[in-house]
């Protein structure tokens, strides 16, 4: 139990270590909505579609700690570890918000559900301490980056085991997936709150998929290999 | 101490971090003399890491210079990384300076970067950890060596890449005796190649028995600076800022003026045996 | 840039006034800063800007570099606003660029510009709230103020172990980047990604190290799986800032009914 | 020292760590005096921490037996909280136990899992920080305190709870000596007060001037144990074991045996300057 307690720590921790140190300052781009750029319809919106989410894994993770309370020391400190990562990007001129996409790990390792809370508290963070992102479209960052994320790296991870049960190509395909789908629906969220006037949603899904896809599709690439790589490293430990 | 005000000088350094409002070195005015061991003593906070990252041009001063060898520091990146080539910089955490999993691997790291040989990395790594007492270690994971091991590894990816001048940045905090044996002989096989190396530290006592040249900071300024002799002859200027006396010192001058006239202070406890011997018969 | 944003959180002239009165403050600014009049937005902005440099005593720079960094999303996102492709209907764009080996054209259209004007002074309003809070309320003050709102003591308590652990694993971080600089750096793909996975492997090592000290340390002070929070405790707020903060709201509200009258 | 056997009794201990091939205990026996200074002496990695984490319970032995007034100690969770209570330990790294964001806060964490009521739990802290001279610092956050500050913190949050016995690991490593002071005098507080200290370090200049009674621990046995003159009195055991002489006990068996009969050895440099005032004249 210990074992695996730790083993999934130090996932999670891995995961999210991959996307930042590889990223050095002024490499990556914003991803998370900053505050006030949704319409509070929408703001509102994103809100009420994470909070069962974030209820359902508060649930789960209760459960968790209940059995073994030691467990939010490991949570508490790979959100501190997380978190940090994130934040040494800063200094950089091009990237006003970095984010922690190594949720896909993270899945894999303790279950979607759970990265629903501890990616979201990391988020929160984030907005209170760095003005990254922000409190009106914590809702919508949520969303996509601790829920819809987490979700597809889970998925990927257990059709690629299904289909070829080579630990590794899952592991990459779970963090790339958890990039690139984190990406694709904040733009969709920013394309439906701001439909182009000339061809709707479908064409400003086109133009804010195009600006963030520079940085973001390369991003998932080198996390999916760097995981990998930190995989390999926490096995030999 | 020749070529001193040729070596590394620091003028009128002032330099305040961003919001606080007590300046951490404020008109320092000091020289490290080349080929010496010299210590920077003084309280935590007192300036002394401000000090060493000014001289590797990680901070840049607000007010006052740096110069290397009679030139100011140049602040452009070429100029940056040949003056890191020259002078080295071993961190107080040897976690933070020890990237790499193995020690070999870490040495070899910085040589990587100079562009030079497999071959030649391979070498000159290996000789680095093997005048510390590493030779054995190589390929131990890192995570696994003590900290006395983890210092010296830190010291020895430093050495390796040849600097003129080496800063250590309290090397032998937390160490046990047997650790700082360890390590302040690797030092000494470093200066006796002819490095110039300067160590930061609080502890009286070693730096009254290790170093040739004593540098006291207190807040931010420089309290005094000359030979331990020279800066330990008045008690009371060392206690006014609180950093107290070595043992050896203070017992030393503890003794009848009279009876020591004329005599060298002892720098060792080997000496002052030596010395009581002659008194206590 | 979080040390100096933490550090003037708990040294700044409104560190004595409620939390709770402060949040609530910002919080009805949020509301109104979505409901009023765009002109009445950037008001918001200019006397929240009063608020936190004049009274508060925030170092002008730090606020502006935060305004300015959140605000590069904005710039970030402006050309995906702004420019529209298709095929124009006459008199709608003001300036076109016709988009070579296609029939399409890029545009830009007076509506789109509109958009973005609007969209800027709602921003501007909401980010200078969020400003407001970040730098006048310690996280430790605003942690009680969300337990006040009945957030889950669990996630209380990760909040407060992350912040606690926080500032130690990032100057790790930072020293360890700086080593890097400091020892030269490799370069090309494979160099780097090796030796970002051994930092990471580094740092991962550090963390696990620190729970496993973190869980003996708590165990001999008696841990026994509750993390108790600090009773709640605002101190006062002076009528003067009630005064005004009543009385800048009303104002507001007036305005806005005046306006769409 | 009365009462010693029925305070805290370690017997033939035995403990290895997972994953390691040495034993980190190796049948120690020892016996911690009530109402005494006590000083751990050792290297680093001779067991001194072990042996203090299975004095907490936190680590069970896997041969031998801890003791506690005469009653073996049993691993329940209540008989734990229950003994947690009456013995507190001070790690030497204070970001381990430090768990609140402000001095005030965190040395009430403590206080609040017993059930106090909010003015005494709010009294006690301020009075355990400002005995230890942070009483301008209950409010400040903790991840802006230097480390002698948060070394204080740590110690005013295990007094609070007023244990009977306080062990420390190292309480001055890596303090610079006006925090070290500071720390010292805290102790000494405590103990006016009854409280029994222990203190683990390898700085053997301050385990002779500030102990009664010193545990010399390697390899994870216990190697001497008495007080600082029966320990030091034969220089060539503790040398054997590589941990050096402290200075004055140095210093006091190099004086020719005649001249020094029947006197007491000096354990501080103030009596030393005394000691040598009546040879050199």
């Amino acid at each position: 139990m210990r074992k695996c307690r730790l083993g999934s720590f130090a996932a999670i921790v891995a995961g999210f270590t991959v996307y930042f140190l590889l990223n050095e300052p002024g490499t990556a781009n914003a991803m998370h909505i900053m505050e006030g750029f949704l319409p509070a319809g929408w703001a509102l919106f994103w809100w009420l579609a994470f909070i069962p989410f974030f209820a359902l894994g508060l649930v789960k993770l209760t459960r968790m700690t209940k059995e073994n309370p030691e467990l939010k020391l490991l949570l508490g400190l790979a959100g501190a570890f997380t978190f940090v990562l994130s934040a040494l990007k800063l200094p950089s001129v091009t990237g006003s918000s970095s984010h922690p996409t190594g949720t896909g790990l993270g899945a894999v390792m303790l279950g979607p559900l759970s990265m629903s809370v501890l990616g979201s508290v990391v988020l929160l963070f984030q907005a209170l301490l760095l003005a990254h992102g922000g409190l009106t479209t914590l809702g919508a960052n949520a969303f996509s980056m601790a829920v819809a994320g987490p979700f597809a790296g889970y998925a990927a991870y257990k059709l690629v085991m299904k289909l070829t049960s080579r630990e590794r190509v899952a592991v990459f395909t779970a963090a790339a997936m958890a990039d690139l789908v984190t990406y694709v629906v904040t733009s969709v969220q920013l394309a439906i709150a701001f439909p182009a006037a000339d061809g709707g949603v479908w064409t400003s899904f086109a133009k804010f998929g195009s600006i963030f896809a520079v940085t973001q599709i390369p991003l998932a690439i080198s996390e999916g290999l760097l995981t990998v790589l930190l995989w390999n490293w926490l096995k030999s430990y | 101490m020749e070529q001193a005000a040729d070596y590394m000088v620091f003028e009128q350094l002032g330099f305040t971090y961003p919001d606080t409002s007590a300046p951490a070195l404020h008109c320092l005015s000091v020289t490290i003399p080349k080929g010496c061991r010299t210590a920077v003593i003084g309280h935590n906070g007192s300036g002394k890491s401000t000090l060493f990252l000014h001289a590797l041009g990680i901070l840049r001063p607000q007010s006052g210079r740096v110069s290397w060898k009679g030139k100011p520091l140049e602040y452009g990146k070429k100029e940056l990384v040949s003056l890191r080539r020259n002078v080295g910089l071993v961190f107080q955490d040897p976690e933070q300076q020890l990237i790499m999993s193995t020690p070999l691997d870490d040495v070899s790291f910085g040589l990587r970067s100079l562009g030079l040989e497999q071959a030649v990395i391979q070498q000159r790594s290996q000789e680095a950890l093997e005048r510390l007492g590493l030779g054995g270690f190589g390929d131990k994971p890192i995570h696994q060596l003590s900290l006395g091991q983890k210092k010296r590894t830190a010291l020895a990816g430093v050495m390796a890449m040849e600097p003129e001048l080496i800063l250590l940045d309290e090397p032998t905090a937390y160490l046990d005796p047997l650790s700082e044996a360890l390590l302040l002989e690797g030092l000494e096989a470093i200066h006796g190649k002819g490095t110039t190396v300067v160590m930061a530290t609080h502890d009286m006592d070693l730096a009254y028995r290790w170093a040739d040249w004593l540098i006291v900071l207190s807040g931010g300024q420089c309290y005094a600076s000359g030979t331990p002799e020279q800066v330990f002859s008045d008690p009371e200027v060392m206690q006014s800022i609180g950093l107290g006396l070595p043992i050896l010192a203070d017992l030393w001058h503890s003794l009848p003026q009279k009876a020591i006239a004329g005599m060298a202070a002892p720098r060792n406890v080997g000496e002052m045996k030596e010395l009581l011997q002659q008194f206590v018969k | 840039m979080i040390r100096r944003i933490d550090a003037i959180s708990y040294a700044n002239g409104f560190r004595q006034l409620s939390p709770l009165w402060k949040s609530l403050f910002a919080a009805v600014m949020f509301i109104l800063s979505y409901l009023l009049h765009p002109f009445l937005q950037l008001t918001i902005c200019l006397w929240i800007a009063v608020w936190c440099l004049l009274y508060a005593r925030i170092p002008v720079r730090a606020y502006v570099m935060l305004l300015g960094m959140a605000l590069l999303f904005y710039v970030l996102s402006l050309p995906a606003l702004l420019l529209e492709i298709g095929h124009p209907a006459a008199g709608q764009a003001w300036i076109t660029f016709p988009l070579p080996l296609t029939s399409l054209t890029v545009y830009i259209t007076a509506g789109g510009v509109l958009r973005g004007g609007l969209l800027l002074a709602r921003l501007a309003a909401c980010l200078s709230c969020l400003l407001f809070v970040i730098f006048t309320t310690p996280f430790t003050e605003l942690l009680l103020v969300l337990r006040r709102l009945r957030v889950p003591q669990l996630v209380l308590e990760l909040m407060l172990i992350m912040y606690r652990f926080l500032f130690l694993l990032s100057d790790s971080a930072h020293g360890m980047l700086l080593a890097r600089r400091l020892r030269g750096g490799s370069r090309g793909f494979r160099a780097t990604i090796r030796e970002a996975g051994s930092m990471g492997g580094a740092l991962l090592g550090q963390t696990m190290r620190r729970y496993r000290g973190l869980s003996q340390g708590l165990a001999a002070r008696g841990f026994t799986g509750e993390i108790p929070l600090p009773p709640y405790s605002g101190g006062p707020v002076p009528l003067r800032y009630r005064v005004e903060g009543c009385s800048g709201i009303a104002v507001l509200l007036l305005a806005q009914l005046w306006m769409s009258w």
